[in-house]
């Protein structure tokens, strides 16, 4: 069958009879990097297709359908337009700060590609920490928020920078409970063998009722770690205009905005990872013939399939939801969320030790 | 109160004041007067003026009137109150403490007509520039930059 | 008591927030309520209502005929100044001097479309036409003369 | 390097909001000092679409001046029209037809709805959601339809004369009303569950900007901002006009000033204005859509006040008339100016988050205020 694991050992192989195994590895590493990038500028592509189509269908409109069949490549016109469109620097911004900040968004964001398994045996670095990595990479994003808003020298990007401190570091700590009981259940760091822990059963089922609660929870702080609406106050178009980018224009503000959809599609890649099995196929106990129909199914669509399930509620939630203010933002976690996420890491543990989990 | 009951209890608070009867009640008084009948106005049990739905300002080229619609909320009545005003140095106290809705009505007022209103606690220009020469809304007013003749 | 509350505070939250979810689900899968029109494309069937209020017009029939008398009755029922009939005098078939319209301008740039001068129109010269793309390249393009070049008063109209 | 991002001694913020900015739906200049997210002072800043309609209305005879209303509030531009109209019927003591009157109440009953639905659409974009705006539009582009077929414009109709209206209703008016009538009664539903219900926006708005009715009254609030606060004030109840007494209906009344009755009053007087609408469509009179007038209208010598009830409050025609073709001076009291001026007041300790929803609720329209 098909597979990426396949051709990427077929590359293996057909380097290795061509050249000395260092510069294979060069090589190799040119080519994962290349194959980011591409990816990256594919997912920006569709992603922001994806949400303007999903926007147009819920607010009864028809959405982008003139620039190519059913309005395919809009965002290809859009890039195209944000590619030639003057770079205006701003009198008065810190220069370094201002123009580095979209570049550290991205890196930010492309770091977290690397352990993420998005077929079976197709992974860029997995290594045994992988979701100590995730959730220590993620916080960096803050950075080049905070960087954005501080050197624009305008008063709504400072405000949207501090919201959006705030607002990450309150709910990096939702997200990383939330995470931890999926490492309590499965008992290992690695992406490999999270998503092998759940060949016989997502956790998000084999768990109970504390896994459900965690994935819901982890849901929410997703929504609210990539800021995106109800919680992008960083952005708030009404109160800020566009908060920490609003000094931003062609393609340092089109990084900015590659960078949010990019993070949406690695944390519901972790979120699919974690919760949903990954590239595992869904397998329902022991009807066999079912489960043999799952695996025909290639895996890198049923990965591909789950996190743009996860991508598609989160845009659901933004397309329908009016946004907190800050004050309610920080109960949210700090009075409801946090402290349903320690109760059910507690009951997780219990449900870990005791063996209930199927 | 009826329009009679109204105008009879406006003379005893102030016998100076001429009323004429009409659909509402227009009372008649002297700038000076207005300090002391407007608050009498507002506090007075039986006319409880509460609600100033108008207040504006009209240029007869000699003088200029100011023109105050005052109602009760729990009343019902209604009272026009007007009060003549020098056109070269015109000059009221204000009533933005007495009915704060008054305080952005005197400012369009003062930039408008140029009239000065006296204790106003933030008398600057609302709707125009701030360097704007002239009172637009005053009958001899020309502007040929800004005034299109059809 | 307290736990209670906190966890009917949160089931009821949630419960409101599907209750949003699921209509914007509704609409997410019933796309034929979609209330888009496609407008350039649909310009051949949109059919506005014959009262609509695009420009002024001044009919012609065949023969180069339009109703118009010269009476500048529109000029003064226009509220800014948007028509200006520049009259001429003509001498008819009896020798009689009669006044007629020259030139009938008309400022769309100025127009509000308000109805007044139709509605002032002793011999309905003038009317409403359902034409509402004005854009031009040049602002004066829209300042228009409304009689046609040669054209007549209609016989019968006073 | 970055310099002194114009803080004042005390380390406040001073921010403008305006004249382009996403929230103030308009040329609105607010200049807000902050300190962090709380807001100290908010100062409004007007003019910058003043026309000085009222200078140029001494100008335009009385025929004339009631199209110039429509471009100061523009949602409700009917009922401006209406007020305009009913000044000049007053002095010249004008007897309107009984089908006009029906007419003009069945226009300003659907200007209001339409006015209020945008507003609804508007506040939740206010509040960050932004599909209530676009499921807004579907019904405001049915009454938009009607306005269109009967009165010949979307927005600015000037379908009033004084006297009457200019033309008779459309014959598709009343299936085109009673359509609008059965899918408002479909929506108006659908509005709770995306929004009024809506804990998120419950929370934004419960307790948020509360305005005493006190304070209403002294800040000469009017309309549903001084209705959510417990005062009466609508005036077609107190003041009926255009036979709005014989109507069965009910002015919402809320208790407690806080942004989320002023949310309440507006969707419960669109429940009111549609089954105003249901009272009469069936019982429109034949006769006269306008009274016979004279070409050249000519008010007598004196002062003439008429009041209506628009969409955001009371809004009154002022006229002083020299006896000639005409006015001499005339006022407009626009609501929006009013209540404008209570904003301060309101926002004072707030949120910036809640300065944007305090403004939606008040459904400010900028050319209404700047005149």
């Amino acid at each position: 069958m098909w597979s990426f694991a396949a051709l990427a050992d077929l590359i293996h192989e057909e380097l290795n009879a061509q050249l000395d195994p260092s510069w294979v590895l060069a090589v190799e590493m040119i080519l994962v990097g290349l194959s980011a990038i591409g990816l990256f500028a594919l997912l920006g592509l569709v992603l922001v297709l994806m949400e303007r189509k999903v926007s147009a269908f819920m607010q009864i409109r028809l959405g982008p359908n003139r620039v190519g069949p059913a309005g395919l490549l809009q965002t290809l016109a859009d890039t195209l337009k944000l590619l030639v469109k003057e770079g205006i620097t701003p009198n008065g911004v810190d220069r370094l700060m201002f123009n580095g900040a979209p570049f550290i968004a991205m890196i930010a964001a492309m770091l977290l590609l690397a352990p993420i398994a998005f077929a079976r045996d197709f992974q860029i670095w997995d290594l045994n920490i992988g979701v100590l990595y995730v959730s220590a990479v993620s916080s960096l994003n803050v950075i080049a928020i905070l960087m954005a808003g501080w050197s624009s020298n305008n008063k709504y990007s400072l405000l949207g920078a501090m919201r959006s401190g705030a607002q990450i570091v309150s709910y990096e700590l939702s997200a990383g409970l939330s995470v931890l009981t999926i490492v309590v259940l499965a008992g290992s760091l690695q992406m490999s063998e999270i998503v092998a822990s759940q060949a016989d059963g997502w956790w998000v089922f084999k768990g109970h009722v504390p896994a459900l609660l965690a994935f819901v929870i982890f849901l929410i702080a997703a929504t609210a770690e990539t800021n995106r609406a109800p919680f992008d106050l960083s952005e708030a178009e009404s109160e800020l205009t566009a908060g920490f980018h609003t000094e931003y224009s062609g393609m340092k503000f089109a990084l900015f905005f590659l960078a949010e959809y990019i993070n949406v599609f690695i944390v519901c890649a972790i979120g699919a990872t974690l919760f949903l099995g990954g590239w595992m196929p869904l397998h329902i106990g022991h009807w066999a013939g079912f489960n043999q129909v799952m695996d025909w199914i290639p895996s890198s669509i049923w990965f591909f399939g789950k996190t743009f399930f996860l991508i598609f509620v989160i845009m659901w939630f933004r397309w329908t939801f009016p946004r907190l203010r800050i004050d309610q933002l920080l109960d949210l976690e700090w009075k409801y969320l946090l402290p349903i996420g320690m109760v059910n890491i507690l009951l997780v543990t219990a449900v870990a030790i005791l063996g209930w989990h199927f | 109160m009826t329009n009679e009951e109204l105008i009879a209890r406006l003379q005893d608070i102030d016998p100076s004041i001429s009323v004429d009867a009409g659909e509402w009640p227009n009372a008649h008084i002297e700038a000076t007067a207005w300090p002391v009948l407007a608050p009498a106005l507002r506090l007075c049990d039986e006319l409880a003026f509460d609600y100033l739905f108008c207040l504006t300002c009209v240029d007869w080229k000699t003088h200029l009137t100011m023109v105050y619609h005052l109602t009760s909320t729990r009343h019902r009545h209604h009272l026009v109150v007007k009060s003549k005003l020098d056109r070269e140095a015109p000059s009221i106290r204000t009533v933005s403490d007495i009915w704060r809705t008054a305080e952005f009505h005197e400012r369009e007022v003062f930039e408008m007509f140029g009239v000065h209103f006296e204790e106003h606690p933030d008398l600057r220009k609302l709707i125009l520039p701030d360097d704007w020469q002239g009172y637009p809304l005053r009958k001899d007013y020309e502007d040929p930059v800004n005034m299109i003749k059809l | 008591m307290f736990l209670k509350e906190y966890i009917s505070d949160i089931t009821g939250a949630v419960g409101s927030l599907l209750k949003g979810m699921r209509r914007t689900g509704y609409y997410f899968l019933h796309r034929g309520e979609a209330i888009t029109q496609q407008y350039p494309d649909n310009r051949d069937h949109m059919g506005l209502p014959e009262r609509f209020r695009g420009e002024v017009v001044m009919p012609h029939n065949e023969q180069n005929e339009h109703r118009c008398t010269g009476c500048t009755a529109c000029e003064l029922a226009c509220p800014n100044g948007t028509i200006k009939v520049v009259t001429k005098f003509e001498v008819n078939a009896e020798g009689k001097r009669k006044k007629a319209v020259d030139r009938f301008i008309y400022h769309l740039e100025l127009c509000t479309m308000c109805n007044l001068c139709i509605e002032a129109c002793p011999t309905d010269a003038i009317k409403m036409a359902q034409h509402f793309e004005h854009s031009v390249y040049d602002r004066s393009q829209l300042t228009k003369i409304l009689n046609r070049p040669e054209s007549k008063l209609q016989d019968g109209v006073e | 390097m970055v310099e002194e991002i114009g803080t004042t001694e005390q380390g406040d913020l001073i921010i403008n909001v305006g004249p382009q900015h996403p929230a103030t739906h308009g040329v609105l200049h607010l200049v807000i000092t902050l300190n962090g997210e709380t807001v100290k002072k908010v100062e409004p800043h007007l003019g910058y679409i003043h026309r000085s309609i009222e200078k140029m209305c001494e100008s335009l005879s009385y025929r004339q001046f009631i199209y110039s209303t429509s471009r100061m509030d523009y949602l409700s531009s009917h009922i401006n029209n209406h007020g305009c109209a009913l000044a000049v019927e007053k002095a010249l003591q004008l007897e309107v037809p009984g089908r006009a009157q029906v007419i003009r109440v069945l226009m300003d009953e659907l200007t209001r709805i339409a006015s209020h639905v945008l507003w609804w659409g508007a506040m939740a974009m206010d509040i960050g959601a932004f599909t209530p705006f676009f499921h807004a539009f579907r019904e405001r582009e049915m009454i938009n339809d009607i306005m269109e077929e009967t009165c010949g414009a979307r927005l600015t109709m000037n379908y009033m004369v004084p006297g009457g209206v200019m033309f008779d209703l459309h014959p598709n008016f009343y299936g085109r009303v009673k359509a609008f009538i059965r899918q408002f009664h479909k929506k108006l539903p659908e509005y709770d569950e995306l929004v009024t219900g809506n804990t998120i926006f419950r929370s934004r708005t419960r307790g948020v900007g509360v305005l005493s009715k006190e304070d209403a009254i002294s800040y000469g609030c009017s309309g549903p901002t001084a209705r959510a606060s417990g005062v009466d004030c609508d005036i077609r109840k107190l003041f009926p006009y255009e036979g709005y007494g014989k109507l069965q209906f009910e002015q919402p009344l809320a208790t407690e000033g806080d942004t989320y009755d002023r949310y309440m009053v507006r969707m419960h007087e669109m429940r009111q204005s549609l089954s105003i609408l249901e009272q009469l469509i069936d019982n429109i009179p034949e006769g006269d859509f306008q009274a016979k007038t004279k070409a050249v209208l000519k008010l007598p010598k004196g002062e003439f006040y008429s009041r209506v009830e628009t969409a955001r409050g009371e809004f009154g025609v002022y006229i002083v008339s020299e006896g000639g073709t005409t006015p001499y001076r005339i006022k407009y009291r626009s609501p929006g100016f009013s209540n404008l001026s209570a904003l301060d007041h309101v926002v004072r300790g707030q949120k910036i988050g809640d300065l944007v929803a305090i403004m939606g609720s008040f459904d400010l329209v900028i050319p209404d205020i700047d005149r």
